[in-house]
């Protein structure tokens, strides 16, 4: 018998496979595709102070292997989260991350105080890192706004804090530290990289942003390779996050050091997609007898 | 809504570019209504990702547990799809989305090009039912880009075509068959229900017009849909006077693609 | 009649396609496939101030509509270049990019002296974002290195100076800005991504380098973004670099403010991908009757 | 060399997961020879670019104007290869790289797996030639991995067979029928010549064989190939004392597949 639990500092997990936020909506909508409790975790679309809008369309393209996004945070609030949404999403047995956004430090401080009165939450998320809204990368391209944001948030919580980086920087172990040095108890490695797309019919970028955040398989390399340079720089466990399709895709991430994985784009194109990989890695550690997924965390081979 | 793998048993180039695909699946046939849509995943090979996403397209006509899709070959999405042939598997998510409502009295489909296949599955539904008369209205570039009129026809509608070139019907817009329906209702007549499909400059004009001489209209939208399940909040379009848990927008996907024109903020 | 000529500071060409260098060899091996005399300009493979054998095998790797190489600049450097590989060049009649590198200051003004007293040169690329060898990035991901680099390789010759930027920064119009501070003729934009992929059943990294450079289709939107970002802060001109397989894609280059592109990875996919190109973009400017190329430079609409 | 758009005459499964394609080229049959690959690239639709690059191919046979491959599917792109049906066309650059040197009176083919392909080719073209005799040395998993022994023995040869799981031939690795021939070889006697391709494993064994008993071995070796043609620097292969362009590294495209076995640092 093989196990595929994992642990994110407090945190346990029976499997290390967990949904990433913005690409799973709050649960509700797969709900009859997807079997939440057989889910490692579930993380949110991210939830802001004040209800947010979003971008005007259009929000997506298509690009080679992967696509563009720029939704904008679109979401109702840390009240009416908490008021609608939480209620729905407790009702299940799979652990609850909340992934939080603010515009200053104090906003996240905030959002995780307000999360920390709830129930059924396993864990916050901070999204320094998303490159669709003014000041968005500003947390996780600076080492000190990282390390402050996330101490900050550390202190007004009791919840295990995840911070999710963003890998458009000239050098990700230094935020990568910055985050642990904050209190950080993993990170999750990456959010998109920002992109474009022209249509040269209209002369117009493709998303009403402009820019977008790339996802998918294209930018798979990229996000491996943050994750293997992050686990020669902390000591914290490592979430990776990035074009992650099945189960060997996921295996390439544990043998670079991720002790869990997050599933975006791939539920675009399958909804049960994190299922799939959850199955893929159950027969992979069956046929190769490996008894502990833990056995293949940063198991990667230089000599 | 399910997740099946169909076999392929009819794929045929109807005309130029233009496609009727027939897949086997009892659950959609028997659970599908006018206006929605499936979402079809075009692959070559396993772990070939580009195309990556799948491909919406309106449910055209229903058998006993079969169902079609009539497409017109846009880019490499729709260009793959083509490649498949009859006995192959495809992935196929649907029924999705919101329908049609229900016909009134009177009713009107105004269709353009490729968005009048959901129209030829609304009037399948409800071919002879003598208390809700239908009258269709075609769009088209040209002959080559006119899909589905048979199918009205063979549902017994009334149907008028106008195309650009005027290869076929008469020669321009759809919506210059439509305006003198609208114009010659008495101000206190009964009115018709206006269903429409198409290009957008083709659903903003329509919409106009039916503002303009009070006649509700119901329109099927289109955006790029990532997830079509209401997951990723990018196929959205905004609302007049609309403030809830989606703000000003409302998911194309699952709060549509039918809508009522009224309500959006062209 | 349309026109396809374009400026790229003093140096004048016919048309704004180029071959990328490490992509086109120095010529010899496509000269049976490919009429060099049709190319917009010809860049070849990096020139060393010594000869360098090369990174061991495996040195390259596929992935989702992209490729990982970590050739580790092998080449003949540049006293045999002289002697060997430029005079076979010198025979066709294309423009003459040299890529150089160098492993300090001077050894880029070094070479850029060297190739001066040479015939037959048009322009000197100036390699500053090599990923794929030790202290490689370090220029590009420094203002002050880079403006350093490009004054000092400026001072040493009369030629055009291209500075080719890395995208791995977190702000590249900083980089872009510097370069141009120090006389930077254009900017070629841009290098490879650093990225990694690992063999699962051996858990070894794919390439023998751990890590290399991610091109081809899959980054096209990243590269895209990164041309748009400098047409908005730098005057020089640009030159779009980064998945471009079809006249399509240039264009979307041209709209977004590259004054020419240059072709890698498509060449491998096709051996005259480059001379498409052109084709294509003849067309289309005939199609559309748009009468010179410049019609289209930074024509992109954001309002 | 030529970048050609050939059409597939001939496309057939030959065993599980090896498949025969034949495709027209008086360009490659007329100026091909053994050793040398072809460069194929699998597309499923224009503008989809994964996979991305070519893929190599040795040459099999050749006719009076079409060329075969022998292959096995491995991944994506040897996968959606054998979705190409008869009729298609594909897009092949070739022939590529240096073929196999002339052989002598008495030669030794040794081929593992899907490596055998390019030795059916040589044997082939020195058919009925009895100054210059052939023994075929074939080494594969099991029956489903065995491929072009036929070939081997049109052209004449004594084919032995070694599987790992002994469904075919003598149980055991091809090197063990190689071991007494060149054992048995009088010091003095005429050496034979070894031609070898297969696994890497397989090679440097027989490589390191031909070492011991002083034979001449040329080996056809494989490496990832982006351009094929010598450009991109990305499908080296180290030789012993050599350094010039290319220091101590040769591109596997041009300066091979075929190379001396002593050449190379193993
Ligand atoms: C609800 C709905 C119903 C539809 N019904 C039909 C139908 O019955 N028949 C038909 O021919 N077409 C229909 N379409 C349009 C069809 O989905 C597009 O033509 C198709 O996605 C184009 O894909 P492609 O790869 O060929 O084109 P590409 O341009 O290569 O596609 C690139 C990306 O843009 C998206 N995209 C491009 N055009 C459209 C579009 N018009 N709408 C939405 N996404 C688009 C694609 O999905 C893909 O993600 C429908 C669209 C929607 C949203
Ligand atoms: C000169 C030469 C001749 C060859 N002749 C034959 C032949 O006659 N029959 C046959 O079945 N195979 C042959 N091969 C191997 C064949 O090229 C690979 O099996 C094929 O590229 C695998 O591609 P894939 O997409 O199916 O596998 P994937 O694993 O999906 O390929 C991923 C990438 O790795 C590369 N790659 C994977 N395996 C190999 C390999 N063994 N050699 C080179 N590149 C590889 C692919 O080209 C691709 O770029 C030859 C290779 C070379 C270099
Ligand atoms: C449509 C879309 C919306 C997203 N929204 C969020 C979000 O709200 N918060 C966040 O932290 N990440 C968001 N992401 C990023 C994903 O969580 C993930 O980090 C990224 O997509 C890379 O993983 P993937 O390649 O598997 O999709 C979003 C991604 C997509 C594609
Ligand atoms: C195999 C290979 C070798 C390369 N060698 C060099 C090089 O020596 N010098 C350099 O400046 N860029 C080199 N590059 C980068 C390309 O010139 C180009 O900037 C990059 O590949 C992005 O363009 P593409 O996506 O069109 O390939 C190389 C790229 C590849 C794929
Ligand atoms: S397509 Fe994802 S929400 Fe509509
Ligand atoms: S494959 Fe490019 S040099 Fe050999």
């Amino acid at each position: 018998m093989h196990s595929l639990s994992t642990q994110l500092g407090p945190l346990s997990l029976k499997n290390p496979v967990l949904t990433a936020s913005g690409t799973f909506g709050y649960g509700q909508e797969l709900e009859a595709l997807v079997d939440l409790s057989q889910l490692g975790g579930l993380v949110c679309k991210t939830v802001t102070r004040h209800p947010r809008a979003g971008n005007a369309p259009p929000r997506t393209c298509e690009t080679p292997a992967g696509m563009l996004n720029a939704i904008g945070l679109q979401n109702v609030g840390i009240e009416r989260f908490i008021a609608e949404k939480l209620p729905y999403l407790r009702q299940f047995d799979v652990p609850l991350v909340v992934n939080v956004a603010g515009e200053s430090v104090e906003d996240f401080a905030f959002l995780a105080r307000a999360l920390s009165a709830q129930e059924g939450i396993a864990a916050i998320e901070l999204n320094i890192s998303c490159p669709n809204v003014a000041h968005g990368l500003d947390f996780a391209t600076d080492p000190a706004l990282t390390e402050e944001v996330v101490s900050h948030a550390r202190a007004s919580t009791h919840l295990p804090v995840f911070a999710k980086l963003s890998p458009n920087v000239t050098d990700i172990t230094l935020i990568a530290r910055a985050a642990e040095q904050g209190g950080a108890h993993a990170l999750s490695l990456i959010n998109t990289f920002v992109g474009m797309a022209i249509d040269i019919r209209t002369r117009r970028p493709r998303i009403s942003n402009i820019s977008g955040g790339l996802s998918g398989p294209a930018i798979k390399p990229l996000a491996l390779r943050a994750v293997y340079r992050c686990a020669q720089a902390v000591k914290i466990p490592l979430i990776g996050i990035g074009g992650i399709m099945n189960a060997n895709d996921a295996i390439e991430f544990f043998i670079a050091g991720a002790s869990a994985v997050q599933i975006g784009t791939a539920t675009f194109v399958q909804p049960d997609a994190a299922l799939s990989v959850i199955r893929g890695l159950e027969e992979y550690l069956d046929a190769s007898s490996i008894s502990s997924i833990q056995e293949l965390v940063g198991s990667i081979r230089v000599d | 809504m399910q997740n099946l793998k169909t076999e392929i048993i009819y794929h045929q180039e109807i005309s130029p570019a233009h496609f009727r695909l027939r897949a086997r699946s009892a659950e959609i046939a028997h659970s599908a209504r006018a206006g929605q849509f499936v979402h079809i995943l075009p692959r070559a090979v396993n772990f070939s990702f580009d195309p990556l996403l799948r491909r919406a397209f309106s449910i055209a006509a229903l058998q006993d547990d079969t169902f079609d899709v009539v497409y017109r070959v846009e880019g490499r999405g729709t260009a793959l799809l083509s490649r498949h042939q009859k006995g192959d598997t495809i992935d196929v998510l649907g029924p999705l989305g919101v329908p049609f409502a229900p016909p009134v009295t009177k009713n009107i489909l105004v269709g353009g090009g490729v968005g009048v296949p959901p129209l030829a599955m609304l009037a399948a539904q409800h071919e002879g039912d003598s208390t809700r008369r239908m009258t269709a209205l075609v769009g088209a570039r040209s002959r080559d880009y006119l899909v589905c009129v048979d199918d009205l026809e063979r549902s017994g509608l009334d149907v008028r075509v106008a195309t650009d070139d005027g290869s076929v019907g008469v020669q321009g817009r759809v919506t210059e068959l439509l305006e003198p329906m609208l114009a010659d209702l008495a101000p206190d007549a009964e009115r018709p229900l206006v269903y429409s499909c198409g290009p957008l400059v083709m659903l903003r004009a329509v919409a106009k017009m039916c503002q303009t001489y009070r006649v509700p209209c119901q329109v099927s939208l289109e955006e790029s849909m990532p997830c079509g399940v209401g997951v990723c909040n990018g196929c959205v379009v905004p609302l007049l006077n609309a403030a809830d848990d989606y703000g000003a927008y409302r998911r194309i996907c699952v709060d549509g693609p039918v809508m009522w024109s009224h309500e959006i903020a062209w």
